[in-house]
């Protein structure tokens, strides 16, 4: 189903995640991105492979702090989340919030809380809205292995199998929660739980982009038909450690050689080409240099403003639609003038 | 204008916010075809349809998280925990998920939960509790609780007309015990106190239940003029109210139906002690359920929730300082 | 493995539970037990069957709203139940507590708590103990359809299987969930999860107290032999409304009469005989009347109590050993002089 | 003695408690061989092994949960969340089976657990929050919050030996910024206050590292003599410390770090209102993070907790009152 340009995009996607997060990972050892940093490495054809199958109106609930290629490709504003990562004035979050935690609500995409799975749920909550409204519409959620040992996990599956859910559960299997192996999270693999409450359930390659896509694109098509919910398994490994702050050395040198050897972008690239390739990356270091320059332009937000919007005054703020590259739609601007 | 009780005066103002918008949806346990266990729901699903009137599973996080999740796709949900004390149970979807999302990411969660709640009746330790403060104490979160079944109708109508999560504080005790005048229409109450009894000598603040106990305190205490003030909105708390009252009596008693310590009276007296301390002729006294999870035996229980005559008697200890 | 003296002790027991129940119904219509009242109408064979199988050792954590039966097997003793029940001066809770809320930790019984199922992750941590100091011991736990729905059981069933917890988990499934049927409840039946867990599973005729209690003592050897937890299902229905407060008219009258003809205590009373099932009829109702009047005799708990013991000072109080009539073990005294 | 930090003190404790007592282990995520988000429990696993230095899922009803279960079987877990803000996640398993046992059943509950807890170092929404007056609200949790290494490990061993469930806060930003002289040996520091710096003019009333802001912001006064109670304890409170320095000094500001309405800092205010009525000279002050989610970036989150700064200048206030 995918075509050249799609595959092109794809790549574009992957590479602009990597880099973005290189980049921020300097950032962060210079000072410039307060707090902590967590990134995505080696998954990069998880969230990026799953969010092309989404269309415009579909809601991604949450991705986490190893997707940022959802926002990606919804079509959240780079300088934004440059600006966002260093705490500076930004419409995401205002400074509020740092790291992975944002969401442009304009694109369809929900801010992740840090409790996991909780956004599952939330996810489950959209689709109910969805389906109430009788509107072509799904959500798609992505969660950890660790977050399956969670009981808001279980509620998650249990309400989306109950009432057929058009919801995408998304499982990044990335072998650890932090040092944790999932041999010590759990006895069975989560995904064989799936059947057990009526959810479908297909296990594919995590780094494999392409397979992640066609997944996703199954299980939306599923969704859309009132067939109800899906997980699927991607299966990866979390090639950096939890966080900045952490070496991952509890991760076997066997394990991560292994998977250096499945790196999910360059198996795309030998795929497109050297020089496709290469072009991509030109076109990413290019669009970076451009938005970091336009983010270190932003000031730190004004003190005065850190109490203002705990409440909402007048009119409901609800989600809107964001780019669907695969399906050929692209919003408009998501971003107003402001940024 | 009708006689109703509290409790059918809730059930009017869910009534009238599902026929009025067709975003606003029911969602508890049990809520659907038996009308809930306090019936506050009964006839809704046969007017309104499954659908909008939905039966869930055992799953307070699940309840409090997909409300949170269809809010922010547009509908209205009002939900209900069988008891407030249940609300435990998806503590962390309310507190960090609904209370904060605005705050952070701009989506506003336009979510009602309603919490029947309070003690009085022998529930005991898990059907008795007085949770308000924890949410209170939750950037992000409104909290109301009507004392009569005027209020009871308009703080839901305002609660669910809100573009914010709020807790709906209802009194078990209060359901079929209280009976008003409630107006036939909608209509909105605001989120602020209301003077239940105007008087000079001396201010009870009360919420809820409590409020019942203080006006027959004050009407018991003859000779003084005793003003209540009913709180309304614990979250926020009306404070212009609070010090107007404080500063025309100079004593102030505060009343919690729930645990003692950090309980909105608490932060009411502490609000009182810093910014009304000039208006002040006497201590900023307390009477609160001691810090003891609710008894279940009658006496035991009746030993520990501040009652009219213990109000009194606190009432006549502080005239006389 | 029961032979005449333990089918004797099951019907006795479960003879036992329903008089006590229908005492203690008519007490509450009298104004005596205050709140609410909840009873296990058509489910005696649960509990009863279920901590028959127990060793003296072991701990049952805890027994539900229908599992009056599982208090009476551990030997606590009746007066104490009935000055429980209604709200008098007793050793069990001291008036705190109301309904079938209580537990004799001197006979390894731990109360419950409302919230369902909170206590079978605490079960978890009793058998946690137990193995972290290699006794030869079990927990119990029972659980019924409706709280299957929530995180904390599938906390706890992770957490039993990840470990290899001596742990037995009894699901009642009777149908309901307050008036809430199972069709509502979730899309797949819970007992079908266990294996995806890692846990061992079985399903058995919930009114057939035989068959309850050879499936718990088949768990409890497995659990005591290093294998693991188990989960039973017991296939039953609710033949009273939820509390005395409800009619149950949304359980079609059809499904009563087909469950009605399915009575546990008449089933194994057919077995035992008309004369032998008499003469424990005749036993049970002097002891209940016994115990009530004992009962009686207490006083309402002074209000000056209302505060005590929120702390316990000095030594932990811990479980103690119940009766195991089974094993032939019961507890030497299992309540002091006061009671 | 040896000059030991703030966290380092933590380990030493939790070390000479699983080396006592046979009873004791470890529980939490990555807290084995990882040893901790934070390092606390560091080489704590290879020393006394992976029974007793237990990996937990992520799960944090399924670790109080099961904590309490072995406690009542006779052991002493000491639990840890990663960062005190998961705490809502266990919510219902510690308010309601932990904190009720011994009232309602007569178990002791000996669970010990660790709250990682507080900002300063741009956390956000969910790495910095102050929970405690949640559990204060909860009747059956104690609650305590060194402000010191030599108290953060006396309070520990305190607290383990406890027979009851308690909620050890420990503050973040203490861990590795706060170093002080620690006794090598094991002891237990009492549930109560401590004057961390004697006074007459005011009080200035403090717990965990706000104790710190207020003695810089006690010294930059010149020319006032300012008192900083350290509460260490806030369930129970010791109230006659708190009640003694209000009597010395008449003046009094409470500070928390946590979230304002119904802080812990409400509570003391309303018991100095209420009970020092008489001593005081001036309005009883309170300083707090406002009501707003703890925002991520430096400028907003120096604007809403408390800093010396602003400490110092609402002292001030209070001493021209
Ligand atoms: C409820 C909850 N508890 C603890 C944490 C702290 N924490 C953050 S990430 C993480 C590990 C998550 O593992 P997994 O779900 O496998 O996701 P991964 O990081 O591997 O992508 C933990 C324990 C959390 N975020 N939420
Ligand atoms: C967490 C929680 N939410 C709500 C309730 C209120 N409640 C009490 S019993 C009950 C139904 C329980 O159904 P099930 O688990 O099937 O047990 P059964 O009563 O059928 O034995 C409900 C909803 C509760 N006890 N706990
Ligand atoms: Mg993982
Ligand atoms: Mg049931």
């Amino acid at each position: 189903m995918l075509d050249a340009a799609d595959r092109r995009g794809l790549l574009r996607a992957m590479v602009l995640m990597r880099a973005v997060e290189e980049r921020g990972l300097s950032l962060y050892k210079q000072g410039k991105i307060p707090g902590s940093f967590y990134d995505g490495r080696g998954q990069e054809a998880i969230s990026v492979g799953a969010t092309w199958a989404l269309g415009a109106a579909d809601a991604v609930c949450s991705p986490l702090i190893r997707d940022l290629g959802a926002h990606l490709v919804r079509g959240t504003d780079l300088a934004e989340i440059f600006r966002h990562y260093m705490g500076r004035e930004n419409e995401l979050s205002h400074g509020r919030e740092g790291n992975v935690h944002f969401g442009d609500r304009r694109v369809g995409v929900v801010g992740m809380v840090s409790m996991l799975p909780d956004m599952m749920v939330v996810a489950g909550g959209l689709a109910m809205a969805f389906k109430l409204r009788s509107e072509q519409r799904c959500a798609l959620s992505f969660f950890g292995d660790g977050a399956t040992s969670r009981g808001d996990w279980h509620e998650a599956m249990n309400w989306a199998a109950l009432y057929g859910l058009p919801v995408i559960f998304v499982l990044e299997n990335n072998q650890f929660a932090y040092s944790t192996p999932t041999s010590r999270q759990f006895a069975r693999e989560p995904v064989a739980r799936a059947a057990a409450y009526g959810v479908a359930a297909v296990s594919v390659d995590g780094n494999d982009v392409e397979a992640v896509f066609e997944a996703t694109r199954e299980a939306r098509e599923r969704a859309l038909a009132g067939d109800g919910p899906t997980l699927i398994e991607a299966r990866t490994l979390r090639m950096h450690g939890h966080g900045a702050h952490d070496d991952a050395s509890y991760i076997p040198t066997e394990l991560l050689e292994e998977w250096l050897g499945r790196d999910p972008i360059e198996r795309l690239a030998s795929r497109l080409g050297e020089e496709e390739t290469a072009a991509v990356e030109a076109e990413v270091a290019a669009q970076i240099d451009a938005a970091l320059a336009r983010a270190m332009e932003a000031p730190m937000p004004a003190p005065g403003t850190a109490g203002d919007d705990v409440f909402c005054v007048g009119e409901p703020v609800t989600l809107g639609e964001g780019a669907a590259p695969w399906s050929g739609f692209a919003a408009p601007d998501p971003l107003p003038a402001a940024a | 204008m009708a006689l109703r009780t509290y409790l059918q005066a809730i059930s009017d103002g869910l009534r009238e916010a599902l026929a009025g918008d067709e975003s606003v949806f029911v969602m508890g346990e049990d809520v659907g075809a038996f009308g809930g266990a306090f019936k506050v729901t009964d006839g809704l699903q046969a007017e309104f349809g499954p659908d909008r009137v939905r039966d869930a599973p055992i799953a307070e996080a699940g309840i409090i998280g997909s409300a949170v999740g269809a809010a922010i796709a547009g509908m209205r949900p009002v939900c209900e925990m069988q008891f407030s004390d249940f609300v435990a149970c998806g503590f962390d979807q309310l507190v960090n998920v609904a209370g904060k999302m605005h705050y952070r990411v701009g989506l506003s969660v336009p979510l009602v939960l309603r919490l029947p709640s309070g003690g009085g009746f022998a529930g005991g330790p898990f059907h008795s509790q007085n949770p308000e403060a924890w949410f209170m104490h939750a950037p992000g979160l409104k909290v109301v609780a009507p004392s009569t079944p005027e209020d009871a109708k308009g703080l839901l109508a305002a609660a669910i007309a809100d573009p914010n999560p709020v807790v709906f504080m209802e009194h078990k005790h209060l359901y079929r015990r209280i009976k008003g005048e409630v107006p036939g229409h909608p209509y909105a109450t605001p989120f602020s106190a209301r003077v239940a009894r105007a008087g000079s000598d001396l201010t009870v603040i009360a919420y809820g239940a409590m409020v019942h106990a203080a006006l027959e305190a004050a009407e018991d205490l003859e000779g003084a003029s005793v003003e209540v003030l009913d709180l309304r909105s614990l979250a926020p708390l009306d404070e212009e109210a609070i010090l107007d009252s404080v500063a025309k009596t100079s004593k102030v008693l505060v009343i919690d139906e729930a645990n003692r310590t950090c309980a909105a009276g608490a932060e009411v007296a502490s609000l009182i002690a810093d910014r009304a301390f000039g208006h002040l002729d006497g201590p900023v006294r307390r009477l609160a359920t001691p810090d003891v999870p609710i008894p279940f035996s009658p006496p035991l229980e009746e030993a520990v929730i501040p009652t009219a005559d213990r109000i009194a008697e606190a009432c006549r200890e502080l005239l006389d300082y």
